[in-house]
């Protein structure tokens, strides 16, 4: 029984050179596999597609979203009414008043200030000519090592006021970025999980203390109070106090508990002269690296405040600043994809500079462009589709596949109950489950019940029971067809039946339903969000769209274009998603072979 | 006589069916083989005929290990392969291997012809892949086709190549007993000729011996050396080709022989038929006694209602109550 | 027969069950209870009101409480019977016993809803739920009625412009939400032709438009339904016997192909059903129709959880005894299928 | 005159994958009360000869042309709707392969049995239901009136085919059409529907046309027998002499592919090389030519016509050069 009596026989016509020379032949007689066959039908089926092209489109859209010169799609306007559509060769409104000198940006003016694409610090510019205001633009590229976006306005005097806006980003953002120190910030961390009880908060007192009698910089404790807030630390107080003689912050810091993994220290610039519970001996010995981080830290802070202590070595005459805006611009991812997101900003800027489009499809009654808001909207509704259904993926396949696999009673048993989940109205249990959890949510916040992926999942677990109807069939019938019973006689396994003949078999249906599934769940997101359920204001997504068209149908008035463009949009994709899913369907069932 | 390579021994196959309770009590058992027993020797092909539910396939699956034998045995070389676990069972699924019957269920639709040849020796831990890749060619080779072609996928091929393809897989583990079961049904007569003439002549070559499960006689008798004759899940004759055609012993086999008819208009015309009345009972409730007694059209010479009550066992070639008689007429052999 | 609809009894006793107590218990656990108002209640205040409806009880209590006709009002029939309290029916109470409890949702009361504090659950049902089956069953005929004869023209013609426009419509239903639609016929057919109302209930000319909204989805499925179904069965070899018995085409389609042709419909009219119960929730609150489904959702919003609760069990005992009823009229149909068998 | 005849039938289906000539000039005719076999392998047109004799063919992606297709000197072709109707199942009526699908499992037998009578000839109920009971009868069915309220389903395999039978018949039709009426039965059924479907042949006067695969079949039921071979005729002639004698190659082939039930069993089959073509991609010349032994130069650029061979009291007809060589010296050595 040893593989010899395979190899060496020489019981076979065709000896082992002739072989090898066929097999090279043989390349040329590659077969067309039923996924490519399937490729193939798939495209000469017209509407499908089209179907496809434009879902990749759809989903470049969605995706490079932040790349798009839009308007912000959260930025409220002082407006009181939807603004309806307006040409895109229309002449743009006169621009409102510039805002006075020093304020800040929450007020909204039109161009810049309403749609800032998160954050921008601003110069304001007062020239006499263009020749000055390029030099000013050259100045506030070498201070900020970004080029400035510039506005020009006839000022009052007969000069030009300019308006010299950097962008900025994630980087700019005021903060310490330890991460980046050069001298090892190994000491910069204590386990806070490790002394504290789960349900009390504790605070945590820390004076800082400046070691060689400087002063603080009062900047620096805002920074390590906008840190703190990034890591779920909430800075209580800070005053300066005295210890042995020598001025000191005292920085409060509520903690929560429970955090499992370990917290930046948050201390900048200073000896820790007494503590709370639960610093560790690393925290204590913490002032060395805490003066490395002062230096390091000023590198990364503020581009505003630079440029704003810079002012007086500007070149001309004139210039103010203006103010910083911190808000964002929408709404941020974290992780990779907010990296990714931080790119196309930067790209944005590059190829549109402050160039963007108006109110092309009009605004919402709170002054927002619908336009942008149905592209990032997209967003959510592309998340919550994903994220359902791949739920509903991963509980539909193994539900199916095990009922179908295991077969007899367990199967029928199993198959009972998907046939009784379908038969009830689920969605009223699951509308009262929604209900249920976000009250618990509202009620507890110390749960940290991300109520957004509750909703998903919920969606998705009760998009599965198709799928496993549909999972189950397959296997079933694959179970008993000759080819498996082949592989059975030869002695494989469960589990290589299972890899190898029946996923790849049971594969193009469970795309196919796929397909279907999610424009279900696009459904179900926009029919909760309509009652109110799902994906909450000032979240935007398709479902809100529509209901805010819903909501301003009068006889007095037609806001036409608040029910016209949400309904286009996500009609047309939906259908996109069923005709791509009936077109993958035919493509795929190898019954349909040889047909049109 | 050699010893015989295949021993089936009172082998017995019940499925339960049926309506289901709450929470699913069987409710009926269909006996699809009920208390069958021949040999296979070394180099030998034993028909296994009957009508469609004889239960000649579910006997096939379950001398493959598809299914697990309600009673009964199954050895292979003397040693019972019945009822052992997948692992153990692992050295004689090299020697016994099977052909199935629709060319187009058979393989699997997205596997090429190099990976659906490579698969047994892949499952053994045989050869390297680049050795299972000539193999395949070399199987190609054997079955008659082009050797070129394994890289190409089932639905390139016509129903006959593939069945071809499935004798290859059948023959790549180099086993010494193959259950054919109706590798010829589903194909065209001039077809159907390709693939029989194939296995007679790798039975030559490599000193097979089949198990050939069919319900046409004439291909049959052309391949097989003995013949079983299966009705209702029981063999009701069993005998040498020769014998059984021409002087055949039971009611039921003289029935099948004279329903088949001849490609030959003037032996159609003038033979005497026997045609059967009714159909095949359903073997959820089969008949009491001999199980062909309702059909039988002999019956009448057997006297009392023996074949009502009592069972007739299988003798040295026959179940029947009816004595062997040499000169029984044979509808086949009527020239 | 029987032994089908006592199997199906069976499940239907396993599901409310289920469904009785997952949403009891989380209820139960939910803070920020019904009467967790804007003001703090004076402590003797929220102790009667605990008393009132029980909640100074143990779990376990209030939950058989809430589900079966028994009594548990009575101590003392409690300590007579040990912890097996629960076996007295309600009727064994003493005549004019005051009692403060209700029947249990087994003998058909939901108790009382915990935000309309003058009403019970049963009061606003009995109040809501003709309205919202007179717009279910309206909107199932028209959807039977349209989904069928669109899917049968298509399928006659299969590839023709008929067929291929009706898909596309078929399609379109199914992909876009019905609220949109309902906002475009609004417009389109309140405001700008004035020829409908805009909202309310009472008239015929109310229940048109919601009837049509929320029928239309259900009529695009029905319409793919019936065309597939009248595909397949028109390519069956028992229509082409049909033909070469001579029967006319007409008769050929009425009488073998289409009870074929509509069997996939009539499995579909149970989910179908759980579906116009489900889109009634919006159909109901953009046309302000004072149906239950317009309750539910206020009692979601307001966490009134008897009344949510009251609903759902109610819809789907609903639910389930019509696809019960679905199911054998199935048999019916198809002489092949035999419900034992199940 | 002809009860049927057929000159040069053309059915092509017009796919995407290009033209198929499923039927490609097939001439015949058929005489009363006379048995005439369709022989050929799947894919050889003779099923779509059959249809397209009743008008069945689904038309398009079907197009049935034909110089003469003609019932009683009526041509089937320019028959409106309504009359091919009165023709359907009255005058011509067709059996199908498979009883299991043929059969509407909807309906009870009786009301598919009762409706052909309530179409074609007018008749109460009652009286329709008295005659399909009697039709069951005459097929052999047991307890008529009760199957008439049965459903398909509750029958066997036997017996529906029974049940078609009867239905075909239950309007004496001049012509019987039989699809592969045993194909889908085992061989002890099968023998009881052919014994069935001669003497009701013989009761009824019915002319057949059996079509099937089943040399045997046809050998036994047959008064003349065609051969096709990729939707074209390639021998027609007596049974007797068909089997005597085969004259095409293919015919040949064929023969001698089937295994018997008597002689020797020693030698290997003479099986036909290669496979059927591809009914979209024909080759040029004799369709048979790349399995043919026999080919010559000629096959390669011409179709072969329909030799007549031999005498003129047993026509008989070949489409191959070879043959048309060779001439009536052949054809009188097989007929001697």
């Amino acid at each position: 029984m040893a593989p010899t009596d395979i190899e060496g026989s020489s019981r076979w016509a065709l000896d082992e050179a002739e072989a090898k020379r066929l097999q090279k032949e043989a390349r040329q007689f590659k077969g067309e596999s039923l996924w490519t066959d399937a490729r193939r039908r798939l495209r000469r089926n017209r509407t499908a597609s089209f179907a496809m092209w434009f879902l990749v489109m759809f989903g470049g859209t969605s995706v490079l979203a932040p790349l798009l010169p839009l308007p912000s799609p959260k930025a409220l306007s002082l407006r009181d009414d939807a603004a309806p559509p307006e040409w895109p060769w229309a002449e743009p409104a006169p621009l409102p008043k510039p805002p006075a000198k020093g304020t800040a940006a929450t007020k909204a003016t039109r161009n810049l200030w309403n749609n800032g694409w998160r954050h921008r610090t601003t110069l304001v510019v007062d020239a006499a000519d263009t020749a000055a205001l390029e030099r000013a633009a050259s100045w506030a590229a070498d201070l900020t090592g970004r080029a400035p976006v510039v506005e020009v306005h006839a000022a009052g005097s007969g000069g030009l006021e300019g308006y010299l806006s950097v962008p900025m980003l994630r980087d700019d953002v005021p903060r310490v970025d330890y991460a980046e120190l050069s001298d090892g910030g190994s000491v910069n961390t204590w386990d806070v999980a490790a002394s504290e009880g789960r349900d009390a908060f504790s605070v945590i007192s820390l004076s800082l203390i400046d070691a060689e009698g400087e002063s603080f910089d009062p900047a620096l404790v805002s920074a390590a109070q906008a840190d703190v807030r990034g890591r779920r630390l909430r800075v209580l107080l800070s005053r300066a106090t005295s210890v042995e003689g020598r001025a000191a912050w005292l920085v409060e810091a509520e903690l929560r508990n429970g955090l499992a993994h370990p917290v930046d220290v948050i201390l900048v610039g200073g000896r820790i002269v007494s503590e709370g519970p639960g610093l560790t001996d690393a925290a204590r010995s913490g002032e060395q690296s805490a003066r490395a981080r002062l230096s390091e830290g000023i590198e990364h802070a503020d581009l505003g405040r630079r440029a704003a202590a810079s002012l007086a070595a500007a070149p001309i005459d004139g210039v103010r600043y203006a103010g910083t805006s911190y808000e964002d611009g929408y709404w941020p991812f974290t992780g990779l994809v907010g990296a990714l997101d931080d790119l196309l900003i930067e790209a944005r800027i590059a190829i549109f500079g402050s160039w963007q489009t108006g109110n092309w499809m009009g605004t919402d009654s709170k002054g927002r462009d619908l336009m942008s808001r149905i592209v990032w909207g997209s967003r959510t509704s592309i998340l919550v589709a994903l994220i359902a259904s791949a739920c509903s993926l991963l509980i539909g396949v193994l539900y199916g596949a095990f009922s179908g696999f295991v077969g007899g009673r367990v199967d029928n048993l199993m198959m009972r109950i998907v046939d009784i989940l379908y038969s009830i109205p689920f969605i009223f249990v699951v509308i009262f489950l929604i209900t249920m959890v976000q009250g618990l949510a509202e009620a507890r916040p110390d749960l940290e019940i991300d109520r957004e992926l509750v909703f998903f999942l919920v969606i998705g677990a009760i998009y599965w029971l198709t799928m496993a109807r549909v999972v189950r069939g397959q296997v079933l019938s694959l179970k008993n067809t000759e080819f498996i019973e082949a592989a059975r006689v030869m002695g494989a396994s469960t589990l290589r039946i299972l890899l190898t003949h029946v996923v790849p078999n049971v594969l193009s249906i469970v795309i196919v339903y796929l397909t279907l599934t999610i424009p279900a769940i696009m459904l179900f997101e926009a029919f909760l969000s309509f009652l109110g359920l799902g994906v909450e204001p000032p979240k935007v997504s398709w479902g809100l769209l529509a209901v805010d068209g819903t909501q301003v149908i009068n006889p007095i008035k037609s806001y036409w274009w608040l029910v016209v463009f949400p309904a286009l949009a996500m009609g047309s994709t939906l259908l996109a998603l069923n005709v791509l899913g009936d077109g993958l369907r035919d493509a795929l069932d190898p019954k349909m072979r040889g047909r049109s | 006589m050699t010893s015989p390579l295949l021993q089936v021994r009172d082998l017995h196959k019940h499925f339960p069916v049926g309506s289901k309770g709450l929470f699913g009590r069987p409710a009926q058992m269909l006996r699809a083989v009920d208390g069958i027993s021949f040999d296979v020797h070394p180099g030998e092909t034993l028909g296994l005929v009957g009508e469609s539910g004889c239960g000649k396939s579910t006997c096939a699956r379950t001398i493959v290990g598809l299914h697990e034998p309600t009673a009964g045995t199954v050895m292979y070389e003397g040693a019972e392969i019945s009822g052992l676990s997948r692992k153990e069972r692992a050295p004689y699924r090299r020697k016994i291997q099977m052909i199935f019957q629709d060319p187009y269920a058979s393989l699997d639709p997205r596997q090429t012809v190099a990976s659906i040849l490579a698969e047994p020796l892949k499952i053994h831990y045989l050869a390297k892949p680049r050795e299972r890749r000539l193999h395949a060619m070399q199987l190609l080779d054997a079955v008659g086709l082009n050797p070129r072609h394994i890289h190409r996928f089932p639905h390139e091929f016509s129903g006959g190549q593939r069945q071809r393809i499935g004798v290859a897989r059948a023959l790549a583990m180099e086993p010494d007993l193959i259950i054919c079961d109706e590798p010829v049904s589903a194909l065209d007569v001039s077809i159907q000729a390709q693939v029989v003439n194939l296995l007679e002549e790798l039975q030559e070559r490599f000193g097979l011996s089949y198990l050939f499960i069919a319900h046409d006689l004439a291909v049959v008798r052309h391949i097989c050396d003995r013949i079983a004759v299966m009705y209702l899940g029981k063999i009701v004759e069993i005998a040498e080709r020769d014998e059984l055609f021409e002087n055949p012993q039971h009611p039921y086999t003289r029935a099948l022989l004279s329903a088949v008819p001849h490609p030959d208009p003037k032996i159609e015309r003038t033979r005497e038929r026997i045609v059967l009345e009714g159909d095949v009972p359903s073997p959820l409730d089969p008949p009491s006694g001999c199980r062909f007694h309702p059909r039988c059209v002999e019956r009448g010479r057997v006297t009392g209602d023996r074949c009502v009550h009592e069972e007739p066992a299988l003798g040295a070639r026959s179940a029947c109550h009816l004595p062997e008689s040499a000169d029984a007429p044979s509808p086949a052999a009527h020239t | 027969m029987l032994r089908f609809l006592f199997r199906r009894l069976v499940w239907l006793a396993i599901t409310l069950l289920v469904v009785m107590s997952v949403s009891f218990f989380l209820m139960k656990n939910v803070p920020g209870g019904p009467f967790d108002g804007e003001r703090k209640l004076d402590a003797q205040i929220e102790a009667n009101i605990q008393k009132k409806y029980h909640l100074d009880w143990p779990l376990w209590r209030q939950f058989a409480h809430y589900v079966g006709p028994f009594n548990l009002d009575d101590e003392r029939a409690l300590l007579a019977s040990g912890d097996g309290g629960l076996v007295l029916w309600r009727s064994e109470l003493a005549e004019g016993e005051p009692t403060t409890a209700f029947g249990g949702v087994l003998a058909g009361d939901f108790g009382p809803s915990f935000r309309y504090k003058d009403f019970t659950v049963n009061d606003i049902l009995a109040q809501s739920l003709p309205i919202s089956m007179l717009l279910g069953v309206l909107s199932m005929m028209f959807a039977i009625a349209l989904g069928v004869s669109a899917g049968i023209a298509s399928a006659l013609r299969p590839g023709s412009g008929i067929d291929l426009s009706l898909r596309l419509a078929a399609t379109a239903g199914i992909a876009l939400p019905n609220f949109v639609i309902a906002s475009f016929l609004v417009i389109v057919l309140v405001f700008m032709l004035p020829l409908l109302p805009v909202a309310g209930w009472g008239t015929i000319r109310h229940m048109l438009l919601p009837g049509f909204c929320l029928g239309l989805v259900f009529a695009a499925y029905i319409a793919r339904l019936t065309r597939t179904g009248m595909l397949e069965t028109l390519s069956a070899d028992y229509i082409r016997t049909a033909h070469a018995k001579g029967l006319s085409s007409r008769t050929v389609v009425m009488r073998h192909a289409l009870k074929g042709g509509l069997l996939p419909v009539v499995s579909y009219l149970g989910p179908a059903t759980a579906g116009i119960l489900t889109g009634s929730l919006v159909i109901e609150r953009i046309f302000f129709i004072p149906g239950t489904g317009s309750h539910f959702i206020n009692a979601a919003t307001n966490r009134d959880y008897t009344l949510a609760m009251g609903v759902t069990i109610l819809f789907t005992v609903l639910v389930y005894v019509l696809n019960t009823v679905v199911d054998m009229a199935y048999t019916l149909l198809d002489p092949r299928i035999d419900l034992e068998d199940e | 005159m002809a009860l049927l005849d057929v000159r040069n039938l053309r059915v092509r289906f017009e796919t995407h994958h290009g033209v198929v000539r499923a039927v490609d000039g097939v001439s015949f005719s058929l005489e009363e009360g006379e048995t005439l076999g369709l022989v050929g392998e799947s894919g050889s047109g003779k099923s779509v000869t059959n249809l397209s004799l009743m008008g069945l063919v689904p038309q398009p992606p079907g197009v049935v042309e034909a110089d003469a297709l003609t019932l009683e000197g009526r041509s089937i072709l320019e028959m409106s709707d309504e009359e091919l109707r009165r023709v359907r199942g009255n005058e011509v009526s067709m059996i199908f392969q498979d009883p299991m699908t043929s059969l509407n499992p909807l309906l009870t037998i009786g009301r598919q049995l009762t409706e052909v009578l309530e179409v074609h000839e007018r008749v109460t109920r009652r009286e329709a239901r008295r005659r399909a009971a009697k039709g069951l009868d005459d097929v052999g069915i047991p307890e008529p009136e009760k199957r008439l309220d049965q459903y398909p389903h509750e029958l066997s395999g036997g017996m529906r085919q029974r049940v078609m039978i009867a239905m075909g018949l239950l309007c004496s039709p001049k012509v019987l059409l039989a699809d592969e009426p045993t194909t889908a039965l085992d061989v002890t059924i099968q023998a009881q529907i052919l014994e069935l479907m001669k003497s009701l042949q013989e009761s009824h006067g019915t002319a057949i046309v059996l079509v099937t695969h089943d040399l045997g079949v046809v050998a036994g039921m047959s008064d003349r027998v065609n051969v096709m071979y990729a939707g074209k005729l390639v021998e027609t002639a007596s049974a007797e002499a068909l089997f005597e004698s085969p004259r095409h190659p293919y015919t040949a082939g064929l023969l001698g592919s089937v295994p018997r039930l008597t002689g020797d069993t020693g030698a290997a089959l003479d099986s036909i090389p290669g496979s059927p073509p591809d009914l979209a991609a024909l080759p040029g010349g004799c369709a048979f030519r790349p399995r043919c032994g026999q080919a010559i130069d000629r096959c390669a650029s011409e179709v072969p016509p329909l030799h007549v061979l031999g005498s003129s009291s047993s026509p008989r007809r070949t489409a191959c050069f070879e043959h048309a060589r060779l001439g009536g010296a052949a054809a009188q050595g097989g007929d001697a």
